[in-house]
Parts: structure tokens; C-alpha cells; sequence
């Protein structure tokens, strides 16, 4: 059993070099594949890094009533810090505020209305786990009960939009990812499928010569993983390539670090797994 | 021993084998005789289970040959040695590793297929081709491929289709001698062929097809 | 040579439908090819409509200042409309401004400051052409020479931002589109490759018997271009197929209407030369 | 007409055929002899082109054969009929497509191209086997196909490489005798053989070929 393991393996890695063509194209639509899951997988974890930017916009503005002062103020602005779903907060005392303003609106408050209209307050970060526009509606209403409270708001508009925004990403993102997967798998198996089609005559004087199923599919099978493992070597180097250029072409925007050990056993692991189950799947299909 | 019990296997209404029955004893050699077309091939298929039988009965040694089941066919096959008409050699495999074959699939172990090999390779007189690629051989160098890879394993059967049709009078000769030293050490074999004059100085028995019918 | 087209014609219809699996993998190939084509390209035309939503947010506010009444006002308001790259505009008055104040930031300011400290104003449309954070802010700068302009302002972040992220989205883009065009015609010329390969003792006999290059390399190119019609095919279907798909799970969003006949058409045409370049660059790299 | 001038052509230093020459005149019917592995396929195949050739020149009516250009090579093929010894028949074309390739590839029309096949099927005793593929035909019937092939375009020479291996005494001798027809007819035939039996009632003139060298 052991003495027949060994033949096979060394005919799998014979078929290999001799059949050049067939096994480098299988190499290559292993390589692209894994070369679009990793990009997508990049191009997802970069993504997330820019919506946590877009999440920073999570914050509750609270506004007390003008006759608040300080000390009521402070105490108030603690009261509302310990609120389930709030995460951290600023006191914002009135010099704040118009500085806030102008900040937000590029104008000056008090070059518009004359005087500092604007009352003590505070602003809230929102804990991850609450920053969607519902959990964040239910936390200002109960804001806007505390009394000397007198206003209690967010962005209502701009977190919806970006709510929807990121639920379409994941959504489109989870839709691709499916569809990526089985797109290789059929192009893998595709390509096992015509290799096996040219072998065909082969695989039948195989079984005249009383060749058993697990003879016949053996090599295909480590075929499979050997093309999945040159494959995996392939996108690796075009990944490696395609960030140096991107590096070149966009520069001044920021990406999220590759990390090679990542890259490497990710890309080898995922590329013979492809190439087991491809292979298996095509030669269940074609050869039986 | 190769029984047929009214043994019909065809491909269309009048194309095939009909109705054959004979008995080829153990250390027996037969030749398969008849025109172009008489089914001689059809027989030798229908043994190995390369064709499906429509009615009837074949014997091996008393056993029915397997049919459905594919691992026992597997196994029914390796003790069958065939040369194939068309010698059906793998192209991308050397001589070497083509005539290994058969004992690869059975998993002898290297050192013995490396002996056995070489010894079919001198009795075939291809010493010296082993690294040659099928393709880079003559026609009568490819047919006694496939007549050392059918050596081999020495099966206790040898079907051999139109053997010698590629090769000269004396090489021809030589080979059918082979043959016959296998059967004399107990191999079973059955021969087609269409070339009399050949085998007419041998006295041995044959069976003679005329568009898939037995002729007595 | 009339006759010897009219044979090679049929004779490429013969070798797709007898050799089912080989022509069959390469339509799949091809449909794949412009299922992934299709998506990126209504992807694309989604997400540019999508920015057009953002793109509404490209206004510029002026305030006039608190003396200018409402006559003074209206003229202000109709030289401003004159300035290049202004598009349309809409007066505002006092309570307009209130209102909008409230419909922007949730809250009253009147409830808040107890009066109306607004001043008449209006809001300004931008040319498309001028949709830039620089081209607005030469705008922006124009109007506040104006005077009884108080303050013209536009939200520089906001706008910053969108530009950036739809700049980003057209590189990677092109990135991808260079991308997908690459893979696909690595892929179908791999594939009729393989095809090739397999018939390669066919063509050595062919060549054998005093075919010229033209014969043999005809049915392949034929055989490319029918095989890009069926994928055009398949990938009609897959696309009308993941329509509905997309309706049922995210149906609360709007898409841009798939035009049938854009798509059907685009398809087919993508999917003929596709076949048609892929073949001929594995017949030319390989036959020859 | 054929004639080689020290033709070698050689796969490894000593295989293939060394230094030939002989000539062949037109409407000449000769018999190329040697035992298996003596080169004559090899020379066969220098003639149409398909291996290189070491040194000499081979000349068809006495114009050199083309080797660099691949159309004037095509060209040449088409005034030359070949039989080759493993029939190179295509495999997923019926018997009629197979037969008809060689007048496809001139562009003849489709009515002459049936004329002319039915009228070769019935030469080599196929009629009613045109819709069949190859691989659902006897070895007998391939080789038949592939004689049919050779002959439809009624070429200037035709090269037969072991036309009978596979075919009974009977049916070899009427291909024999449509060779010999097509030789009174004015086409230059070499058929390759080592079937010494069939061809000594035919006086015809032989070479005679053993290890690539020519025996006079
Ligand atoms: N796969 C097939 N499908 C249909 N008909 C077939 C098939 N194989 C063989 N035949 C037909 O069956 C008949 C017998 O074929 P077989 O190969 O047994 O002949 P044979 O005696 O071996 O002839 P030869 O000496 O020419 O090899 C022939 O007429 C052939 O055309
Ligand atoms: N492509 C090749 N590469 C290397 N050696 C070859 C090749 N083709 C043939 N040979 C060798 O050249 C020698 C002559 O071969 P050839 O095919 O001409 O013999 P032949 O006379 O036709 O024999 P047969 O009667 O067996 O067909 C043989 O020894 C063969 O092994
Ligand atoms: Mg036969
Ligand atoms: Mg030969």
C-alpha cells in the first residue's frame, strides 16, 4: 500500500512536468483565483478601516437649558455618561460650544447673532454595539427625560445614510464573496475536467489493465494540490506586485499593512484546498 | 480456462458476436481465426468486460467474470494479460514505466517490477528502448510493448489481439513461441489473428468466427 | 473557397456539439466572464447614482447681512445666480431659513435662542462641472466680495471626503476593469488551449494531409465565436437570475434598471469577440 | 516519381536511415522491405515532410520537397496520398468525414466529395460503415478507412505504410490490387511491408531497408 502511495505520489509530480500546458493553466486559474479572494479580502479589510472613520460621526450632542451653570451642568453631564450604550463624553462648556460650531459649520456664531447663544453641554461617544440609528434614537429619548436637559440629538440623516451604506457593502460583499467561490470552483474543476477529457483513452486502459477507482484518481487529486500550491505561489507574487504599484499609483492614501505570513499561509492553504476539492469534484462528475 | 455458454454481445442487430460456445482448456493455446470484421476483437472484449454482454455466460477457472461491480472487475482484470489491437500504450509514460504498469496497479514493490521488467523487455528484444517514449518507437517496436506489458505479470490468462500484425515473419515467429512457452507453463491464451500461414506449422487448435458466428 | 467556408462553418458547429464537454467549459468561461463584466458595470452605474445622491449636498449657503431687507435681498440673491458655476438657486427667507436650520440639525432656533437670529439668504446649486472642493471654494470666495454678503459657506469636510472616496472608487475601478479584462482572456485562451491541446494529434494530421494554417485555425475561431454566444447566453441568465435575487433580499433599496435590451446586446457582442480574441491568441501562441 | 540522393535522416546516431538513394519512376509500383525497426517509415516520412532531414534531397517529379514554408509544404502534401501505418484517423468525424478530409481541404465541391467517397467505400469494401466513427470499427475496417482516405484525391504518389497489417490474406490482396491499379493508372506507389509472402507473386521491383541502410 505504502510501496504503491510512493509510485503515485512520483507520478503525480511527473504528469506535472510533462504535462506542461495543462497543469500551469490549472496553476493559473488557481493563482487568479486566490489572487481576487485575497484582493477582495484587502479590499474588504480596507473598507472597514474607512467606515470606522465614517463611525467617529457616531456622537450625541446634548445641549442643557440656558439657566444650567456649570456645577448642575457637570453633575448632569456624569448622570448622562452613566446611561447604558454611551461610551465616553466631553463637557462642553460655552467657549466650546461656539468653537464646535465654527468647526462644524465654518462660521462664527457670535459674528452672526452678536452674542454666545449657545447653553453648557456635553457630546457622547456611542458604544459599537449601539451605533445604529434605532438603538441610538431609544438612547436620546432617554437623554431628553433627564430634566435640565434641553436638547438631546444626532445626525439622524447622515447615520441612516451611512447605516444603509455599510449594510450594502456587507450585503454586495457577501453576495461577491459567494460568488467568487463558486466561479473558481468552476473554473478549477473546469480545467481538471478538460485534463481529464484529454486523458480519457489513458484513464480507460487504466481500468483494462485492472487500474481501481483510488489508482486512477490518485494523481489527478495531487495534481490538484500541487497546481493549487504553484497557484498559490503565483498570486502571492502578483499581489506582492500589484501593491507595489498601487503604493506607486495612490500613494497618499493609506492602506491597511499586508502582513506576509498571513498572505503566504493563507494563499497556500486556500490554494490546495481549491485544488483538492476542485479536482475531486471533477473527477466524481467525470470519471465514474 | 476460458468457457463461453451462448455468449451474444452486439452493437447492432447484425454486428457482434452471436450465440458462442466453446471451452479453452488451462495451459491450452487457441488461435481466433476469421475475415476482417468477424468479431475476433468483440470476443477478447467481451472477456475483460471492455463490452457488455447481452445475454449469456463466460467462465474464467469456473467463475463467472464480475460485471456490475467495478472493484471486482479491477480485480478480475489484473489476472488477465491482453495485448490490445491498437496496443493502447500511454503516450506521455516510457516504455519502462508502460510495461511496469500492470504491477504498479497491483503494488509490487520496485526492486522486483525493475527485474521483471527487464527480463520481458530482452524476451520482446527491446533491450535498450526503455527510456524511449512511445511515439519515438516503430510500429512493430510498439506492438511488442504491449506484448511485454501483457507478459508482465504473468497472468493466468493471455488474450492476444492480432499480435504479430506490425512485425516481420521471424520476429512474428519468436513472439508466438513465447506465447506458447507461457502456456506451456500454464498460462491460458488465446490468440486472434488472420494470418495462416503463420500459425499452420503450430498444429494447435482454433476457433473460427464468420461475422460473429461460430463456424464448426 | 466559398465551399471550403461554407464547410469549416458547419464543421465548427459539428465540433461544439460532439465535443459537448470542452465547448461547453469554454461557454462557461465566457458567461462567467461577462457575469462578472455585467455586475461591475451596473455596480458602477449604481454607485455613480448613489453619489449623485451625495452629490446634492454640493450647495453653497449664503447669509446676507441682518440689515438687508427683503428688496435688497432679492437683488443680492439674483447677482449672486449670475456667478459662474452657479447652476440654480432659491431665495430664503427668515422663516425658510428657520425651517431649514431645523430639517438640517434636528432642532428649533427659535426654541433655542428664543428668537430668529437668521437673516435672509439663499441656497446655491452647483454646475457639475464645478462639483469640486477647489472649483467651490473660488465660488464661495467670489460671493463673500459681494457686498451686504455676510458669509458664504459650503461644508469643506463633507465635500473633501466625497471626493475623495468617489476618486478612490474610480482607480480601483479601472484597476479592476484592467483587471477583469486581463483574467478573462488568460482564462478563455486558456481554455481554448486546453481544446487545442487535446486535438493536437487531429491537427498534426491535418497538417499531414495539406490543410493550410487558415483551415485549421478557422473552426477554432468559429468555434470561439458560438461559444461566446452561448455564454453571452448563459450570463443573460445568470444576471436576470440575480436581478430577482437582489429584489428579494435587499428590495428596500432602488437599483438602476437593468435596460434588456442594452444587456442582451452588450453581452453578445462582448461575448463574440471575446471568443474571437481569446481563440486567436491561443491558436497564434500555440499552432504556430 | 521519387528519387532520394543520400538522404540521411536520423533521430539519434543510429536510428533512422542513412545516406539513400534510389529513384522510383512514375506509374512504378515498388515494395519497401526490412525487418521492424529497419526505417522504413522513416522514410515514408521524410518524404511528406514530417521529420527534417539531416542531409540529401528527395525529389517529387523532379522538383526538391519544401521544408521551411508551411504552405508550400501544404500544397505539396495535397498532390501526395498517405496510409499510415497507426491510420491517424480523426477520431470524432464519421468514417464518410474522414474519407472526405482530403478534398475538403482542396475545395471540392460537397457533391463531386460524395461521388468520389461512395466510390472509394465500395473499392475497399465499406459501404454501409460511412456513418460509423472509428472507434465502432473492427482494426481491419480502420485500416481500410485510412486506404480510402489515401486514395480519394487520386494523388501523384502514394506512400502506403504497412497497408495490410491488420486485414486477412484475402482482403490485403485486393488492396494490393487497387495499388497496382492506381500504379497502371500513373500514380507512383511505395508501400512499405514486411509481409515478404504477399507481395513475391507480384514481380514487382523491392528495396530492401535493415538499420537505416539500404541492401543492395
Ligand atoms: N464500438 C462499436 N460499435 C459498433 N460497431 C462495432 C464496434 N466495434 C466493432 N464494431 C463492429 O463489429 C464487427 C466486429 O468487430 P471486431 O472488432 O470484433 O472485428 P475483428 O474480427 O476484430 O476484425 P479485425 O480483424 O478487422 O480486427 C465489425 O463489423 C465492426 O464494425
Ligand atoms: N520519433 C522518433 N524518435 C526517436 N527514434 C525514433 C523515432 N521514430 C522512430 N524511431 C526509431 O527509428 C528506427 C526506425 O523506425 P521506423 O519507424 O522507420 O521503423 P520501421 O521500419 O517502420 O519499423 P516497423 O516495421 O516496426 O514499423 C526504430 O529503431 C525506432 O525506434
Ligand atoms: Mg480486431
Ligand atoms: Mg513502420
Amino acid at each position: 500500500m505504502f510501496r504503491k502511495f510512493i509510485f503515485l505520489l512520483s507520478e503525480s509530480v511527473k504528469a506535472l512536468s510533462r504535462a506542461k500546458i495543462p497543469a500551469l493553466i490549472s496553476s493559473i486559474t488557481i493563482a487568479i483565483t486566490l489572487f481576487i479572494f485575497s484582493i477582495a479580502y484587502y479590499s474588504l479589510t480596507n473598507m472597514i478601516g474607512y467606515s470606522h472613520d465614517f463611525k467617529r460621526k457616531y456622537r450625541i450632542d446634548v445641549f442643557f437649558s440656558p439657566e444650567v451653570e456649570m456645577k448642575q451642568g457637570m453633575e448632569l453631564f456624569n448622570t448622562i455618561l452613566l446611561i447604558d450604550g454611551i461610551e465616553q463624553g466631553d463637557f462642553v462648556d460655552r467657549e466650546d460650544a461656539a468653537v464646535e460650531f465654527q468647526r462644524l459649520f465654518n462660521y462664527d456664531v457670535v459674528e452672526i447673532i452678536g452674542e454666545n447663544p449657545l447653553p453648557f453641554g456635553g457630546k457622547y461617544e456611542i458604544d459599537k454595539s449601539y451605533r445604529k440609528a434605532r438603538e441610538m434614537g431609544k438612547i436620546v429619548n432617554e437623554i431628553r427625560l433627564i430634566p435640565g436637559v434641553d436638547l438631546a440629538l444626532f445626525s439622524t440623516g447622515l447615520i441612516m445614510r451611512i447605516d444603509k451604506i455599510i449594510g450594502n457593502i456587507v450585503g454586495i460583499g457577501f453576495i461577491i464573496g459567494i460568488g467568487i467561490f463558486i466561479i473558481s470552483v468552476i473554473l478549477v474543476s473546469n480545467t481538471i475536467r478538460l485534463i481529464i477529457h484529454a486523458k480519457q483513452d489513458d484513464i480507460h486502459t487504466l481500468r483494462l489493465l485492472g487500474a481501481t477507482d483510488l489508482f486512477i484518481k490518485f494523481p489527478f487529486v495531487m495534481e490538484g494540490i500541487l497546481q493549487g500550491v504553484i497557484g498559490a505561489g503565483l498570486s502571492i507574487l502578483a499581489i506582492t506586485l500589484l501593491k507595489s504599484i498601487l503604493y506607486y499609483i495612490l500613494g497618499e492614501f493609506q492602506f491597511v499593512i499586508l502582513e506576509p505570513v498571513m498572505l503566504v499561509s493563507g494563499n497556500i492553504v486556500a490554494g490546495c484546498l481549491l485544488g483538492i476539492y476542485a479536482s475531486y469534484r471533477s473527477i466524481s462528475k467525470y470519471l465514474l | 480456462m476460458i468457457r463461453f455458454e451462448n455468449v451474444t454481445a452486439c452493437y447492432t442487430k447484425d454486428t457482434g458476436i452471436f450465440n458462442l460456445s466453446f471451452t479453452i482448456l488451462k495451459s491450452d493455446m487457441v488461435f481466433l481465426m476469421g475475415p476482417t470484421g468477424a468479431g475476433k476483437s468483440t470476443v477478447l472484449r467481451a472477456i475483460i468486460g471492455d463490452i457488455p454482454i447481452n445475454s449469456g455466460k463466460i467462465f474464467i477457472d469456473d467463475q463467472e467474470i464480475p460485471r456490475s461491480n467495478s472493484r471486482k472487475i479491477s480485480y478480475f482484470r489484473r489476472k488477465v494479460g491482453t495485448i490490445f489491437q491498437d496496443f493502447k500504450l500511454i503516450k506521455n509514460k516510457t516504455v519502462y514505466e508502460n510495461i511496469a504498469l500492470p504491477l504498479r496497479i497491483t503494488g509490487t514493490p520496485g526492486k522486483i517490477i525493475r527485474e521483471k521488467v527487464y527480463e520481458v523487455l530482452k524476451q520482446v528484444d527491446l533491450t535498450g528502448k526503455e527510456k524511449s517514449m512511445p511515439l519515438q518507437l516503430s510500429g512493430g517496436e510498439q506492438q511488442r510493448v504491449s506484448i511485454a506489458r501483457a507478459l508482465v505479470s504473468e497472468p493466468l490468462v493471455i488474450l492476444a489481439d492480432e499480435p504479430t500484425g506490425n512485425l516481420d515473419p521471424i520476429v512474428s515467429d519468436d513472439i508466438i513461441d513465447i506465447l506458447e512457452k507461457a502456456a506451456q507453463n500454464g498460462t491460458t491464451v488465446l490468440m486472434s489473428t488472420h494470418n495462416y500461414p503463420l500459425i499452420r506449422p503450430r498444429q494447435k487448435r482454433f476457433i473460427e468466427l464468420n461475422k460473429g458466428y461460430l463456424i464448426q
